[in-house]
């Protein structure tokens, strides 16, 4: 059987999953910040693999997009880290229980 | 894809980097030989294996050039202890030159060389993204150094690879930057098409001289060359980032910096020199003979060598930069230098249209 | 208190590196061309060429022999008193042994031995030898594979030392008496 | 010998590569999130780099190649780079590992279901294959396309990317004043 639009489709399911799993059961920030990497990876490769099998590149524009909120996103997302550890010493979220710095 | 072009590729695979590992050997002899010349000394003119006592003239002369000195080098790397310091994250230890290594060697896929042999192509994979292939391998490059500094478990090592993950990333902005008006002009990004352009309307150098420059300066930070090397800087962090190596592994970030040396030469050749081109004797369009074929790719390796002794010369010129200094002369004067460039190329371009 | 001096504020020109890169290319240069084509080299190449050593040049120190081919040293164990490192080790003649081979001496060193391992070139065994025995000579590349092997005894001592003809020394501290004798010295 | 030329012109190497690449993906990214040797965050980033390098090989055999090339670029060269570097400046110690919550697991697995029912979903109102010539890695349209059809989200992913800029030098500013 060749590999078609549901091969990719389906490794881009798990990687989402794996990444939702991620976020959800890990408790060190940085880890859940990669697995909200990891969800965001799985959205470009279905993208990238629906562009090649529609024969359309909005797809390919469309991660290009991702890729760059990615990077503002993990540049943002990692300063506001290294502020919290300052303040509190720790990146786990269980130590995090007050909404007041 | 067909048989053919299997074999043929794994044939330019194992020429380039045997070749590329000869170059790396014999520039470590070349650093050491150029450094002695500029401080007065001889440099290393000893080492010869014994036979070469009963050979009149030649034997004495390149035991003076110090030819065989590399071999000696290699052997005693490969002979001497491989210490591994207690406390080091041991995984990372032995990862860490493999992978400041394979990046290095990496790059220099995409390089076209020469212009073709018969009917192959003197490139290995004709990418048409050549360029941002190169920048994404050499971003990759980074990952060793920080390896080190972090496996090794020890301050200086670790102080190496926080400055060098902060000073790669700083200078390949200004790298990719410096990179754009080159592919304005042309309108391609692949390797190959960016030396034919050149070969109909002459080198890139003089089109975009300010991005020759930028591209320069950030080739030497990110293979961590003075004025730049503070990830390796001897006098305040012993070593660097391998401080703590020995023995091969040692010598496998020797290669990979000296490997990385050549792959920018190579890159600084093509993107801006004319790569394989000459302008006179018919050299400038692609080989119709062997001999032909073969002299273009000396007339690259002549360019290549070049680029590779003003990397050496370099080192004896300036005194290394302050950690403060780099990260001011990286965001606030070469990456707006290269926007300004940007900016002056595209409406140079916009107006001759 | 710390007194700041202010750095002078660069030029445009100094801003821009260009002229110390310049400059930097001059230097340069004309070093690598002075070692290739003028032979301008500060190094030497030691075990051709050898490096040619002042008169007051302190060396390996050695024993010496007289004119006649006997030891001069009389043991008197004055060197091995003063020597900062206790490098050397002399062992005087016992009761029984015979006491010199020549005639003019009282006594000879039985063994008389110099770990050239602690020696430090210092000179003072030369200083306070009365017989000018033993004398720093100009010997710098010593070299072996064992501590053992760096122990110089009498034999290989004096075998380094050869011969130094006549006892010069009290007429040179004569002639240094005369000399403070005739200097003006006003209380 | 022939029977191999057909099969590497019909396209079975690259369906084998498919394989390999997504098991390669999935592997690294399974070690990301659950690393039975090591708690150790650097670990973890250094899987998710080896699940990106992968992934842009999955780029590469869907003829994306500039998208793979910027994956390795930016994703891989500098995002991944910037995770160790606030790892290595935090200096985190491994992690105690600790119980999984029941509640934890349980809401994992529903909001994993429910991803699941969407996947059903979507495959089965799936489109056949669109007619048509079949795309290669046109660097030239996706600039053309992005500076044309797309200019105003390029735009401003540009202005979010400034705001990002001095949003993270103000963040990592030790004092506001």
């Amino acid at each position: 059987m060749h590999v078609g639009l549901h091969h990719y489709l389906f490794v881009s399911f798990l990687l989402f999953s794996l990444g939702l799993l991620g976020v959800i059961m890990r408790r060190n920030l940085l880890v859940i910040y990669m697995s909200l990497e990891l969800m965001l990876n799985s959205a470009n490769l279905a993208l990238v693999s629906f562009s090649r099998f529609n024969h359309k590149l909005d797809g390919q524009v469309l991660v290009f997009f991702i890729i760059t909120v990615a990077a503002a996103e993990v540049a943002v997302g990692l300063a506001l880290i290294v502020a919290l550890y300052r303040k509190r010493q720790s990146a786990h979220v269980e130590d995090l229980t007050s909404m007041k710095l | 894809m067909d048989w053919n072009f299997i074999i043929f590729s794994l044939v330019k695979i194992a020429i380039v980097v045997g070749v590329v590992q000869g170059i790396v050997a014999y520039s470590v002899l070349a650093e050491r030989k150029i450094s002695a010349w500029i401080q007065d000394r001889v440099g290393p003119n000893r080492t010869a294996p014994p036979f070469m006592k009963f050979v009149p003239v030649l034997g004495p002369f390149l035991t003076r050039l110090g030819i065989f000195q590399p071999l000696a080098d290699g052997l005693k790397f490969l002979v001497k202890e491989d210490f591994t310091p207690a406390g080091v994250k041991k995984i990372y230890f032995w990862l860490a030159p493999a992978v400041s290594v394979i990046p290095a060697m990496l790059t220099v896929a995409v390089i076209p060389f020469g212009s073709n042999l018969g009917a192959q192509k003197m490139v290995i994979a004709d990418l048409n993204v050549g360029i941002l292939y190169t920048f994404g391998i050499v971003s990759m490059g980074v990952y060793g150094i920080v390896l080190a500094g972090y496996a090794a478990n020890s301050k200086y090592p670790f102080f190496g690879g926080i400055r060098s993950s902060a000073q790669m990333i700083s200078y390949e902005i200004s790298m990719g930057m410096s990179v754009i008006p080159v592919l304005l002009i042309v309108g391609n990004l692949n390797l190959g098409q960016i030396i034919g352009w050149q070969s109909g309307h002459g080198w890139l150098v003089a089109y975009a001289p300010l991005s020759f420059i930028i591209f320069m300066v950030a080739s030497f930070a990110e293979t961590n060359r003075t004025p730049f090397d503070l990830p390796e800087a001897e006098t305040e962090l012993v070593g660097g980032y391998h401080t703590e190596y020995s023995s091969m592994k040692f010598a496998l970030f020797f290669l990979a910096e000296y490997s990385n040396m050549v792959a920018s030469s190579a890159m600084m050749v093509t993107l801006f020199f004319g790569g394989w081109t000459l302008p006179f004797w018919g050299l400038d369009q692609p080989a119709q003979s062997l001999a032909m074929g073969v002299l273009q790719i000396f007339v690259f390796l002549a360019k290549m060598l070049f680029f590779m002794v003003v990397f050496i010369w370099v080192r004896w010129m300036f005194p290394r930069f302050r950690y403060d200094q780099l990260m001011d002369l990286g965001w606030r004067t070469f990456l707006p230098l290269a926007l300004v460039n940007i900016l002056i190329t595209a409406v140079w371009l916009w107006l001759r249209s | 208190m710390a007194i700041t001096v202010n750095r002078k504020p660069l030029t445009f020109w100094e801003k821009l590196y260009l002229p110390a890169i310049v400059g930097g290319l001059k230097v340069t240069l004309k070093h690598a061309y002075g070692t290739l084509f003028q032979g301008k080299v500060v190094t030497m190449e030691y075990p051709e060429q050898k490096w040619s050593m002042p008169e007051n040049y302190r060396g390996a120190p050695y024993l010496v022999k007289d004119q006649d081919g006997d030891t001069k040293c009389v043991s008197c164990q004055l060197c091995e008193f003063v020597c900062p490192p206790k490098a050397i080790r002399i062992t005087p003649p016992g009761d029984s042994a015979r006491l010199a081979d020549r005639a003019n001496a009282e006594k000879m060193p039985l063994e008389f031995e110099i770990n050239m391992l602690r020696c430090i070139y210092c000179g003072f065994c030369q200083e306070v030898c009365p017989e000018e025995a033993i004398f720093l000579q100009k010997d710098y590349s010593l070299t072996g594979t064992t501590r053992a092997e760096m122990i110089f005894n009498k034999e290989k001592l004096l075998a380094l030392g050869g011969v130094s003809p006549g006892i010069q020394k009290w007429k040179d501290k004569l002639a240094e008496a005369k000399a403070q004798e005739n200097f003006p010295v006003k209380l | 010998m022939e029977q191999i030329n057909n099969l590497v012109n019909g396209g079975a190497v690259e369906d084998v590569l498919f394989y390999v690449f997504a098991a390669l993906t999935l592997l690294c990214a399974i070690l990301v999130v659950a690393n039975p040797f090591s708690r150790s965050p650097v670990t973890s980033a250094m899987f998710l780099v080896l699940t990106i390098i992968s992934m842009s090989g999955l780029f590469l055999l869907l003829h994306a190649f500039f998208l793979a090339a910027v994956q390795i670029l930016v994703y891989a060269g500098a995002v991944m780079v910037l995770f160790l570097f606030v790892i290595m400046l935090l200096d985190l110690k491994e992690e105690a590992r600790r119980k999984i919550k029941f509640f934890g697991l349980a809401a994992g697995l529903v909001s994993v279901g429910i991803v699941f029912s969407i996947f059903v979903k979507s495959l089965a109102s799936l489109q056949p294959e669109a007619a048509g010539p079949a795309l290669e890695g046109e660097t030239y349209a996706l600039g053309k396309l992005l500076f044309t059809q797309y200019t105003l989200p390029f735009e401003i992913v540009s202005v979010l990317l400034l705001v990002a800029m001095i949003g993270v030098i103000l963040l990592s500013k030790r004092k506001l004043e």
